[in-house]
């Protein structure tokens, strides 16, 4: 190892903003080939640190030791990647962008056919693999998944020594997942430093190198990941590591359960393209269905017409047998509380100018007539459970961490006592012990707040542990739909069985030492 | 954190207010100041006790000058809030709304407005009616609606499909929060850079009118209708058309810094600064944020 | 009157050397548009009229004091009783080589005249019965007419009365139009330029220049800038104030004809408050002539007598200057029981200094207790509304006779009286005149007439604008003291390039 | 890309329609004025006798709606009419007047476009800085003084005091082409405001854009800073300025009455006056009907580019 320099450093670097340190003396070195992953909980300042690589900082923070970096660009795959995709380009200008930068040596009539044959290339190392299609598209025709991807494309694309990937596998299914980690793995094998800023223990144990394990924007622990792994001596470290205790939906679908919603006959459209057919779906009510399907399928598609977010379809959502509106523009008050969303980008879901606790509390100020004052209160509650504490939740959304927005984002929902919530990716940017936690939270209001029903849009099988019932997409179509101990244990459907597979993420044989 | 909320770009801010008050306090206290006209000289003199001169018809420029900002202060204003007031709905409720046809409503017959010369507008108004200020103020609005409204919708229309709109929705928040406090919000910069320009255009379409026989009398006391009327005799009299002038440049010049300075005060969520520059070697650097 | 034509060059011009024949001058002149024809019989505008005076002559033409003076007419003779007039043809020639014959002026009048059509000349020629009149010879027309008129070489002069040849159609006048005037044809784009060529056969002694070509140029500064850029050598139509910037600087010559223009304000002498002639002193007294040339015409004008034709033929100019007499006219308005009056002024930016003036009487009346409100309108229509309705209006007048001037404005038959001066005995004193053969006796009549205006007319003349033009400084033999509208006013036969 | 094909067709249809208002709201506007063609001519001779005749042989005693009908039939067989102030036909005025007038605006714009937008771009990049103020300051100073003021300014200086420049185009007529240094002046002043507000409008989006964190990461990707700028920023600044630039092609090719007067180029805009002056209302109309074309399609275009500079706005639910 001793021979190897390293090609970007952190040392002692310590990041105050408003006299509160966000990070505090962390010392990283990234070396050739090698991955090192940063772990931690939600909000403990990962985010942070990578971007120091990029040497981007929060404004007005105050910053002090010291950033080396050896080349001048570093690839960076940010946690939330819909804010880096220029919305007014199409993907192919915003990948031929990056290319150009590649092909610059050859002589100009072969550039061309050299930057596309380089995109082609860099989509398929980042499993975007009808990639040609996709290129005319813009951002927002994208899934999220989509778009992850395709900044992961940028990153492969850039060549750069050093890669900062945030949170590259959230909103991945386990395949897809699987590939994404064995790329990574390849870049790094090309002699490129990797820093993985992941929530994902699985996707860190598999890659990585080197752990860091940081807490409240302090590293507590540092070290090889198998040593790590094996005798963690901190005891947040065992404590983020421990064995996911398996929760298992136990609400039961008793038979008193009636169905709250139900999806008839649904053929969605993007445009002219049908992504989406759902012939039957429902849900009833005390219940928790996952939705699980590969990137792209159409789960946010689904959600999004249920939530009258979406309205190019044919066929109907039913509530209680009552068609809803397609837009949420007519749904009456009762129908906006009823059905609830929480969207798969956070961030975008919020007014970055505004404190979060105001824009939370407004659901149950507009959905439930609360007086503001009243709401307030209530809306703090709600965080603070969620573990957004008073002033975390004062703050304006741009200066909270990925996770710390997505449970903000959950908490406005859940403030218009929805009696179908329906979650997008909610947990995917969070660490297992906070994820633990909101699952906890949902599964004691599924058990306690009856009427309150649950669709969990979720690429994880953890997660999806929590339903009931599992709906499995593939394609824009419901290949199966059961209980959850029938589909996760017995799966029928080829492509469920792929799905649920022991994903077992093979360890890197390379350069362990 | 809080502090540097608050904290202005004080020269560019100080310039702005600078510029803005000298026209401002002329046009206010203007007026108490001016007295009693003089008699009339020949026009397009100097000297004579004038010491700015006469104007097109002999009167005393600075005595003009004194008296005539308030006119161009309120009635431009007045036209330009209005035409705002209007513009700023029907620009958001179009790049709102998902009804098309509700959007080809309220757009496609300002569209109509726009195609008629403004020229005859304006030759048609001061020939059937005959407005007084307000009168002239709603004309000047009417005419700069369409054009503010198509510049609102296409601001607001890629903000209003974000997320964040939809997040808003879902809450059953209410429309006026939606578009103004949300939409509106976000817009604000470009709406402002049009504004500052339109009050510019409005001054001397109130002047033209003028001319035209609304509103204002075609020799009154106005620095728009000063401007316009005392051209003639820009190479004798350089100073009745040069005084007014400068002061609505200052005027127009001051608007538009205090809203840049303002704008670029307001903005919170300043992007995340780029502090190291790559591929050099940055030990112990300590960045603070200015005072 | 009398007919020196050949000495019209020298008149103004003395030491204006001798002149040099060739070049081109270019004119700018404010113009119609693209509706520009060179029909001359539908001149309206000046630069209608400059074009169509380049092309085509007249049998007569004012001179200096609005007196006709002969052109095609190489003299004229009435009979006793001033109903039938002898007029001879000079030898003269169209551009087409056929001479100017009795018949040409026939049917050229006769076109005038057509009933169908609305040429503005129709009502000048209205005392001819062109039925009755007749070609007697090769050059002679005698002319019937239906009423004693004295004054009919002043019909011969008639804006717009030009001379074309026989049966010329509506279609020759914009492609190839032909006249006997200084100029031939060459070519012409409307609402942009004409240009025309010397006629070297030309009557009056062939022009100085080769070329002569009129360009339009509607708003003052392009014309006073092309002018100063050496783009033409004749800008018609200055503002005061130009011309008092670039007067004496040696740059461009300054030329200031005098007595152009009348400016008035017109009372309607038929209805309150004007029907009172207190009233109507009161506002003579009102005015402050001065201060209205200096703060309207930049003070480019003489004060006016309320009087129409200051230094014109007959022009009673024995009648003591007005002065304002504010307190006077306060104790006039008294009398006539007009204290706190208001009237309502009608203006608009139909002609230059019409909106300075209203607002500067507007002043002046309130000095003496009377509320002026002044109301602008629209300037395309502005004649015809003021013709009829409202009370008190600006008013301006172009060079004219002063004979013409009462025939058309002031007699109760007069088609635009827009003082509404209805008076027979009026009339009667005009008819008088125009069976008077005697010319100092008419003079007598005129001047009675012009007494009574004077005292309690309708029309408040508070000055005469100077016409002013600009010139390159080669540019020699311009007129300097024809009026506006007169035979030696925009004439260019006999302007040379130095 | 067939819901923008089936949306501009739909646009151009309703675009007929609002030719047609425009044709029926100037005619009414016109009739409205007060006189007609007859006291027009007359001009100072009011005499009504005249006017009367006038009337008659202009076919003016007519109602207005026939007269507006016979036009229109005229219409449909491409007969825009005939002037009644002339009888030339109107075809031949616009015409004439289209070619200095597309001539002014193509040259216009053609400078309008990379100096209003870079302009902006360059203040907005400088934000607040020396840059920034003084391209503010001057454009703000140059949009305050009225065109014509800013036209005579140039005149005296560019042309009669250094001589570099023709003042006017006068005699030049429609030969703009021949005599390109007469379009200088006229040019400047033209763009002297559209510059100011189009730059104004870029900065403000850019400055937003700018900040952005898909600029930052174009930036970070090492992204040459012109081209970040300029195709990755700018699309996104582009939908307000883009209505700004087709509301001044608009004025440009509708007719800029002062700068035509003020240079003696016989445009639209001086037809335009001339035919309101005169009343002559089939001059008038057809002029309208340019205008309306002309509006229809550049707003059209407009709302294209918005449309795809905000490409997310068709998703809305
Ligand atoms: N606006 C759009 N226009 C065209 N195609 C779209 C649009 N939005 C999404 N798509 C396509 O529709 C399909 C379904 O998208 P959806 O967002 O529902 O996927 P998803 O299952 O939520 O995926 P992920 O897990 O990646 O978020 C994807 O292939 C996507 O590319
Ligand atoms: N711009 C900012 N201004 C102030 N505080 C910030 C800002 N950005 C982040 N923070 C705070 O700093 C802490 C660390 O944030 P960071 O984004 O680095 O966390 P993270 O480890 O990436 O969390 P997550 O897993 O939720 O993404 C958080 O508590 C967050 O609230
Ligand atoms: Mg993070
Ligand atoms: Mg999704
Ligand atoms: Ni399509």
């Amino acid at each position: 190892m001793s021979e190897l320099t390293p090609v970007a450093e952190i040392e002692e670097l310590t990041v105050e903003v408003g006299g509160r340190r966000i990070v505090d003396e962390v010392s990283l070195r990234v070396l050739p080939g090698r991955v090192t992953a940063l772990v931690g909980a939600s909000g403990s300042g990962k985010t942070t640190t990578g971007r120091a690589l990029l040497g981007e900082f929060p404004s007005d923070a105050r910053v002090t030791g010291s950033v080396r970096v050896d080349e001048a660009l570093v690839g960076y795959v940010p946690q939330h990647p819909a804010a880096v995709l220029n919305p007014a380009r199409r993907v192919g200008a915003l990948l031929y962008d990056i290319a150009r930068g590649q092909v610059r040596e050859l002589p100009r009539r072969a550039r061309r056919a050299a930057a596309r044959e380089h995109v082609l290339n860099a989509l398929e190392m980042a499993q975007l693999h009808d990639g040609s299609r996709l290129l005319r598209r813009f951002p927002h025709q994208l899934s999220g998944g989509q778009q992850q991807r395709v900044v992961l494309a940028q990153a492969l694309l850039l060549g750069a020594r050093v890669v900062v990937a945030d949170e590259p596998t959230t909103g991945q299914d386990a395949l897809t997942k699987r590939r994404v980690v064995d790329e990574l793995a390849a870049v790094a094998a090309r002699g490129i430093g990797v820093v993985l800023l992941s929530h994902d223990l699985e996707t860190v144990r598999a890659l990585a190198d080197e752990v860091l394990v940081m807490r409240d924007g302090r590293v507590v622990e540092s070290g090889p990941t198998e040593r790590v792994w094996l005798a963690p001596s901190h005891p947040w470290t065992r404590e983020l590591l421990a064995e996911q205790p398996t929760l298992t939906g136990d609400a039961p679908a008793t038979s008193d359960s009636y169905t709250v919603l139900r999806v008839r006959g649904l053929r969605a459209r993007h445009r002219d393209v049908e992504v989406l057919h759902t012939p039957e779906l429902a849900l009833r009510s005390g219940e928790c269905l996952a939705v699980l399907g590969r990137s792209g399928s159409g789960k946010t598609t689904l959600a999004r017409c249920m939530a009258g977010l979406h309205r190019t379809y044919v066929g109907e959502v039913l509530l209680d047998g009552v068609a809803l509106p397609r837009s949420l523009r007519d749904r009456a008050r009762g129908q906006l509380a009823a059905v609830q969303y929480v969207f798969q980008d956070a961030r975008a879901s919020f007014d970055e100018r505004r404190p979060v606790l105001d824009q939370v509390a407004r659901t149950a100020v507009r959905l439930r007539g609360v007086p503001p004052r009243d709401a307030r209160a209530e809306a703090a509650e709600v965080l603070n459970n969620l573990g957004l504490a008073g002033e975390l939740a004062a703050r304006s959304a741009a200066r909270l961490s990925g996770g710390e927005l997505q449970r903000a984002a959950l908490a406005r929902a859940l403030l218009a006592r929805p009696r179908v919530l329906v979650c997008d990716e909610i947990t995917s940017g969070l660490d297992t012990v906070t994820r633990r936690g909101i699952l906890d939270l949902l599964a004691g209001l599924l058990r306690n707040r009856d009427g309150l029903s649950l669709v969990l849009i979720t690429h994880d099988l953890d997660t999806a542990r929590l339903a009931s019932r599992i709906a499995v997409l593939d394609a824009g179509q419901v290949v199966e739909q059961g209980s959850a101990e029938d589909i996760l244990t017995a799966p029928a459907h080829p492509f469920t069985v792929s799905l649920t597979e022991k994903h077992s993420l093979q360890g890197r044989s390379l350069g362990k030492h | 954190m809080r502090r540097r909320e608050k904290w202005l770009p004080s020269g560019r801010f100080a310039l702005g207010a600078a510029l803005v008050c000298v026209p401002l306090v002329l046009a206010l206290f203007g007026p108490l100041f001016a007295g009693e006209p003089g008699p009339r000289a020949t026009s397009f003199t100097l000297g004579g006790g004038h010491w700015l001169g006469t104007d097109f018809v002999g009167r005393d420029v600075w005595w003009q000058v004194l008296f005539g900002g308030r006119p161009v202060v309120v009635v431009a204003l007045a036209a330009t809030t209005l035409a705002y007031l209007v513009a700023l709905p029907v620009g958001l409720i179009s790049a709102l709304t998902h009804r098309t046809w509700l959007e080809e409503v309220l757009m496609r017959p300002l569209d109509v407005l726009l195609a008629v010369p403004s020229l005859l507008m304006i030759l048609l108004v001061a020939s059937v009616f005959s407005p007084g200020a307000a009168g002239l103020a709603l004309l000047v609005a009417l005419v700069n609606i369409p054009d503010a409204a198509r510049i609102v919708r296409a601001a607001a229309a890629d903000v209003a499909s974000r997320p964040a709109v939809e997040a808003l929705r879902m809450q059953g928040e209410s429309w006026w929060r939606i578009a103004v406090g949300h939409v509106g919000r976000s817009i604000l910069r470009p709406l402002a850079a049009d504004a500052g320009v339109r009050l510019t255009g409005v001054l001397y379409l109130v002047a033209t009118a003028a001319f035209l026989g609304i509103g204002v009398a075609p020799d009154a006391a106005d620095w728009a209708v000063m401007v316009d009327r005392n051209r003639t005799g820009l190479f004798v009299q350089p100073w009745a058309v040069v005084v007014p002038a400068l002061l609505i440049v200052t005027l127009t010049m001051g608007c538009n810094l205090l809203f840049d300075a303002l704008l670029s005060a307001g903005r919170d969520v300043t992007p995340e600064r780029v502090v190291v520059r790559r591929g050099v070697d940055v030990r112990d650097r300590t960045k603070e944020p200015r005072p | 009157g009398s007919s020196d034509n050949d000495s019209g060059s020298d008149a103004g011009s003395a030491n204006d050397g001798k002149p040099r024949r060739g070049g081109r001058l270019r004119a700018a002149f404010a113009g119609g548009g693209a509706s520009e024809t060179l029909d001359p019989h539908l001149a309206n505008l000046f630069a209608d009229v400059a074009r169509a005076k380049a092309l085509f002559d007249k049998l007569a033409d004012y001179g200096d004091d609005l007196s006709a003076q002969p052109r095609l007419a190489s003299g004229w003779e009435p009979n006793a009783g001033l109903d039938r007039w002898n007029v001879t043809l000079r030898k003269a020639d169209f551009h087409d080589g056929k001479p100017v014959t009795a018949e040409d002026v026939l049917f050229s009048y006769r076109r005038i005249a057509d009933p169908e059509k609305a040429f503005r000349a129709k009502a000048s020629l209205e005392p001819i019965d062109l039925k009755a009149s007749r070609a007697v010879d090769e050059r002679t027309v005698e002319f019937v007419l239906k009423r004693p008129t004295a004054e009919f070489p002043n019909v011969l002069a008639a804006f717009g009365a030009y001379i074309v040849p026989d049966a010329t159609s509506d279609a020759d006048f914009d492609k190839k139009p032909v006249g006997s005037g200084p100029f031939r044809f060459v070519s012409f784009a409307p609402g942009r330029s004409a240009v025309f060529r010397r006629n070297e056969a030309y009557w009056d002694g062939a022009p100085h220049l080769d070329e002569l070509e009129f360009v339009v140029a509607n708003e003052e500064s392009a014309r006073v800038n092309a002018l100063l850029g050496g783009q033409v050598e004749y800008a018609h139509e200055l503002n005061p104030t130009t011309a008092r910037a670039h007067e004496g600087k040696g740059q461009i010559e300054i030329v200031r004809l005098r007595n152009s223009a009348m400016q008035a304000f017109a009372m309607k002498t038929d209805r309150p408050p004007f029907d009172d002639k207190r009233v109507r002193e009161a506002f003579f007294l009102i005015a402050d002539r001065q201060e209205l040339i200096d703060g309207a015409l930049s003070g480019a004008g003489v004060v006016g007598n309320d009087l129409f034709g200051k230094g014109y033929e007959y022009y009673a100019d024995g009648l003591p200057q007005r002065e304002q007499d504010l307190d006077r006219a306060r104790s006039l308005l008294k009398k006539a029981g007009a204290e706190k009056l208001k009237v309502t002024l009608d203006t608009s930016a139909v002609a230059a200094g019409f909106t300075e003036a209203a607002g500067i009487f507007r002043d002046q009346a309130a000095k003496a207790g009377v509320t002026v409100e002044v109301k602008m309108g629209s300037k395309d229509s502005y004649w015809a509304d003021i013709l009829d309705s409202g009370t008190l209006c600006c008013y301006r007048s172009g060079a004219m006779p002063i004979e013409s001037h009462i025939s058309q404005r002031l007699l109760t038959d007069s088609t635009t009286n827009a003082t509404k001066w209805h008076h027979k005995d009026f009339d009667a004193l005009y008819h008088q005149a125009q069976s008077t053969k005697d010319e100092k006796d008419r003079a007598a009549v005129f001047d009675r007439m012009q007494r009574r205006l004077y005292a309690e007319g309708g029309f408040l003349v508070w000055g005469f604008a100077d016409w002013i033009i600009g010139t390159a400084r080669t540019v020699k033999g311009v007129e300097r003291t024809a009026p506006a509208n007169s035979l030696d006013w925009a004439r260019f036969d006999k302007v040379w390039l130095a | 890309m067939s819901g923008l094909g089936s949306w501009a067709a739909r646009r151009l249809l309703l675009g007929g329609a609002q030719t047609v208002a425009v044709v029926v709201l100037v005619f009414a506007l016109t009739e409205a004025l007060p006189g007609d063609a007859a006291v027009a001519l007359a001009g100072d001779q009011p005499d009504p006798a005249r006017i009367a005749a006038i009337r008659e042989a202009l076919d003016l005693d007519r109602p207005a709606y026939e007269r507006l009908a016979d036009w229109a039939t005229g219409l449909l067989h491409a007969d825009f009419g005939h002037s009644l102030t002339s009888g030339r036909p109107v075809s031949s005025y616009i015409s004439d007047a289209f070619g200095p007038t597309l001539l002014l605006a193509g040259l216009t714009v053609a400078l309008l476009v990379p100096v209003g937008v870079g302009l902006g771009v360059l203040a907005a990049r400088y934000e607040g800085r020396f840059v920034d103020r003084l391209i503010s300051s001057v454009t703000l100073g140059v949009y305050a003084v009225p065109e014509f003021a800013f036209g005579v300014l140039l005149v005296t200086v560019f042309a009669l005091r250094l001589d570099w420049l023709p003042p006017t185009a006068v005699g030049y007529g429609t030969d703009l082409l021949g005599h390109p240094a007469a379009l200088v002046l006229p040019v400047l002043v033209l763009l002297s405001r559209p510059v100011c507000s189009l730059s104004r409008l870029v900065r403000a989006g850019m400055i937003d854009a700018l900040a952005s964190p898909y600029v930052a990461h174009a930036r970070r990707y090492g992204i040459p800073g012109a081209r970040v700028r300029y195709a990755h920023a700018l699309p996104n600044a582009m939908a307000p300025a883009a209505q700004q630039l087709a509301r001044t092609v608009d004025w440009l090719l509708c007719g800029v009455i002062v700068v035509e007067a003020l240079f003696v180029i016989p445009g639209l805009g001086t037809v335009l006056m001339n035919a309101v002056a005169e009343r002559d209302v089939p001059v008038v109309q057809g002029l309208a009907v340019v205008f309306g074309v002309i509006t229809v399609v550049l707003n059209l275009g407009a709302d294209l580019v918005a449309h795809r500079f905000a490409p997310r706005a068709e998703v809305a639910a």
